[in-house]
């Protein structure tokens, strides 16, 4: 039906996070593609940005991937080493806070941008554990922008969370300031399908942008619940010099692109 | 224990005297890193049960303990095992299959409890966690809590912002603080009176220590005193916080030791692998734990071979090109 | 200012871009150890005034500045000078004479406040202080307080330990947070971005930092990122906290700076006098402060033979068997 | 009337408060005659006690003698140099805390051992302002031992602080614990005449020894309110292998004892 992509989804995914990251944020970074998007962003698009992790290193190298928040490639030429306190007081911190943007991954999102990192099934004894929160609950609850990395599934974008592990917009309209929180959370979905954000008032998922040879409807159709998909427009795929830069100097050896 | 003098005896010994059954531990390090692999293997091997483990983000020592049935109550905000497992699996079968009461926190507010033990009070506050599970779903029962004076009778609570609306916040979550009866670490550098030197992250490792009745450094190099007192400022952990050192040249093996050695990925992998399966992780833990007496007898096991492929490389402090599985 | 771009400029130009009158201010240091006096005569000879002034033992900087009358509110726990006045002497005549609003603390009460600060919470708790003085006299009125959005309503609260009995607290007291406009420390090396490498006792200067709008940095050796990546164990401040970075050699003198120069004890006493007696106090700032347009030029004042009494022996870090005064 | 000591009195204080500290103790210490106590300790009866100051410096070496609590001297050659909320936790917290025993100084003292180091006067308009608390208050709330060193004079021993600052047994009996603090503050006075301690129940200062040529009368003369002077017994002064440790090892430049 469609000719071959000249890209993989990961790339655009990658792409597209990247392109949320701006000059000057703090990137609160996990390991995997959320990593690579912090690389991806550092040499395209935001080079004084500052990747950071919840372990308390800062502005690393990275002459190497790493596999974990605690490997020792992140401890070799960081601005500093610290401790999970200090990293955690950089985010609640308003003052450093406002200028971390956080990448961050979720078994299940539902409408409202919050996510379950905890387990499916009931809390005590679930069909399936994950590895909980770690910092993902400090990290929404604190900094005002979230990239969400998510594969696109019914089952993944839920009508309701088995376990709501990190805030997002909780129900909607001003229940986040309500319930204690600073404005925040996850403010970008983005998927293998697409680019979702939040409607400002009602704090509501909308589609944003569909990838090249993805409609709305099929997007819908892997999301349980109803979202807006009337201000919906094509994503511009990356660019050649975007694929460029990501294959050969984020992931030469491909280790997290493929 | 406060005092300066030789607190050096062998990890069984210092297992054997500090960690008993029903202890409240916490054990050092995150995830694949600075685990202190040779104290779990060897009360894995003494058989300590019934214990209550205080974790943020504890992976592959965690994992050993409740895959060989120690642990019988959780406090924790992360279970992973970096890229061999997400999520760590005894961990989740264990969770599955009721066989551990455990409840969840977040990584913060595991080390603000740490910091709060830490510091002699009795909580802290943090703007982490408003509307989540991780407040309202407690994994301990009020009654169990009421019963157990070891337990703290809430989980957390959340006040009112007793100065207005001070920096902002309208409200704040109160995290209580913990005391464990015993806390064991891996550092690269201790000296005989138990002063420590860590080098790269310190993760949560301070607090835990702080926070502790006792304390059992287990350390990569056993240095001088005069070595480590040429750098006070290196030196994160003085030796008044400290009851027993001893001294296990790759004592987090197979998690990373920085400066010394990079995780073994290989060695994750097969115990992720076996993990998955009752009677492959028999076989895995007949053969790595209960068949070496001790740490020297597991790293036999393993070889030189796999030592010097994880080696670090002295500029950067990691293993530089390891094949990473 | 969290960017990693150049942010060397000269003091002048940071005391005046920074420091306005009415700012909320900290520096960093403690009695007559590394305070930021180039920072200080700087804004003595900018004549900035109305500071609100927050310290927690700040010593030589303090009584200069309130000397000068740049402060009109103070929050501090303790005022002192070392062996050469053991009470600071302008601080005392002018708290004696109505001149400042003040407010006390403890030690620690202040290092918590800023640590709050720094951490992003309103609060945090202490078991100090039932009984004293310190919780039932304030400085400030409540009115002054509910008309100065600046300032907290109140100086601190105690509350009932909402964990029982937790860790054997019945009570707790909480002390707000400050956030300063801006705070300015002297260290012993930073890069041009701001990354700050303190050796010796850091004394609250992280949590003054890190708590503050806005930071100046002032630094002996003004080094290459290159050289402060290969320590990041030792780097306490990233470049993130800082906003602008002044390379002022002798720029904590007469104040010690460890491992590069000792306190001034003959200067310090020499202040103590003139402190004692207006017009001696006036001839005193006149040629030491006004008389001079820089720090270079207050540092020529003093003479290269002053200086090389208090050079620090390279092993001990302070000056062997100087004469103290 | 009576024949030279050979002792001056700045030296059996600081044998008698050096006394007070056993092998094991972690000794708190502000500087002056506090240093110089710690110090005859560790060179003669407590050879394992750790000299522990507020700015973070813990068994330091202490070539010289340091001339303020920040002073240089105390961070060459230590265990580890931390900062202030690390040493005011290791006190806070009951577990390292209840091995403190400090030092302190104060303008005034009271009967039930609460201190005053910061005027004397209204607070708000007062005829003498000092220092302040500085860590004072933080000690004499957390740990369980304090030694306080004063002058001995009617105007130091007071029925009525001019302000509390440190505090000590509050209004005596259990008026403390009622407050919220733990056991402790301050536990024995040393001063120039004699050596005072707290009357475990009413947590009233009774006269515990008079020095040689020292009567009880005396004492009570310098002391502004009454206190109990009939347990009190005659010090052993200052032995000759005291007097010798102090004076050629702790002090030989007799910096302090002058």
């Amino acid at each position: 039906m469609k000719t071959i992509q000249p890209y993989t989804p990961r790339e655009i995914m990658t792409i597209m996070a990247a392109r949320e990251i701006k000059n000057g944020d703090i990137v609160f970074s996990g390991t995997g593609i959320s990593m690579l998007a912090a690389m991806a962003a550092k040499n395209i698009n935001a080079p004084d940005s500052v990747i950071f992790f919840e372990t308390g290193a800062i502005d690393s190298l990275l002459e190497e991937l790493p596999f974990a928040v605690a490997d020792p490639r992140i401890m070799y030429w960081a601005a500093a080493n610290s401790r999970l306190t200090d990293a955690f007081a950089t985010m609640q911190n308003p003052i450093t806070g406002k200028k971390v943007i956080a990448i961050l991954g979720a078994a299940q999102i539902d409408r409202y941008g919050n996510l379950n990192t905890t387990c499916i099934g009931d809390y005590h004894s679930p069909e399936i554990r994950f590895s909980g929160s770690g910092g993902g609950c400090d990290v929404a609850s604190f900094v005002p922008r979230c990239i969400a990395f998510m594969q696109h599934e019914k089952r993944k974008f839920v009508k309701k969370l088995d376990y709501l592990t990190s805030p997002g917009q909780l129900e909607g309209n001003n229940s986040r300031q309500k319930a204690g929180l600073r404005p925040g959370g996850v403010s970008v979905v983005v998927t293998n399908l697409g680019v979702m954000r939040f409607d400002k008032d009602t704090g509501k998922m909308y589609l944003d942008k569909f990838y090249p040879g993805i409609t709305p409807e099929k997007i819908l159709e892997n999301t349980e619940f109803n979202m807006d998909v009337s201000k919906a427009t094509l994503a511009d795929p990356p660019t050649k010099t975007e694929l460029t830069i990501l294959r050969e100097e984020c992931d030469p050896q491909r280790l997290i692109l493929d | 224990m406060t005092n300066s003098l030789n607190k050096v005896i062998p990890l069984k010994q210092a297992i054997e005297q500090y960690v008993k059954n029903g202890s409240h531990i916490s054990i050092g390090g995150f995830t694949i890193n600075r685990n202190p692999m040779a104290a779990v293997y060897e009360i894995i091997r003494q058989k300590i049960s019934d214990l209550h483990l205080y974790a943020h983000s504890n992976g592959t020592g965690l994992d050993e303990l409740i895959g060989a049935g120690c642990i019988s109550k959780l406090e924790i905000a992360y279970a992973g095992n970096g890229k061999a497992a997400p999520t760590c699996i005894r961990f989740a079968r264990a969770i599955q299959n009721n066989e551990i009461l455990f409840e969840d926190y977040s990584n913060y507010m595991m080390s603000l409890r740490f910091t709060a033990g830490a510091m002699g009070v009795p909580f802290l506050p943090t703007l982490s966690g408003f509307g989540s599970d991780i407040l309202t779903k407690w994994g301990f029962s009020k009654s169990m809590r009421r019963s157990d004076p070891k337990i703290v009778d809430d989980k957390l609570t959340v006040i009112d912002n007793p100065f207005g609306n001070w920096t902002g916040a309208s409200k704040v979550v109160l995290v209580p603080a913990i005391n464990p009866d015993i806390t064991i670490i891996h550092v690269q550098k201790a000296d005989a009176t138990g002063t420590c030197s860590m080098q790269g992250l310190a993760f949560a490792d301070i607090e835990q220590v702080k926070a502790s009745k006792h304390v059992i450094v287990t350390c990569e190099q056993l240095v001088t005193k005069e070595e480590l007192r040429q750098n006070p400022d290196l030196n994160q952990i003085p030796f008044i916080h400290v009851s027993a050192v001893c001294h296990v040249p790759l004592g987090a093996y197979p998690t990373a030791v920085f400066g010394h050695y990079d995780y073994d990925s290989q060695y994750l992998r097969k115990f992720a692998i076996a993990a998955k399966n009752s009677d492959k992780f028999k076989n895995y833990q007949n053969k790595y734990i209960y068949g070496a007496k001790d740490h020297e007898a597991f790293l036999e096991i393993i070889g030189q071979k796999r030592i010097d492929t994880i080696t670090a490389d002295p500029r950067t402090g990691y293993s530089v090109n390891m094949k990473r599985d």
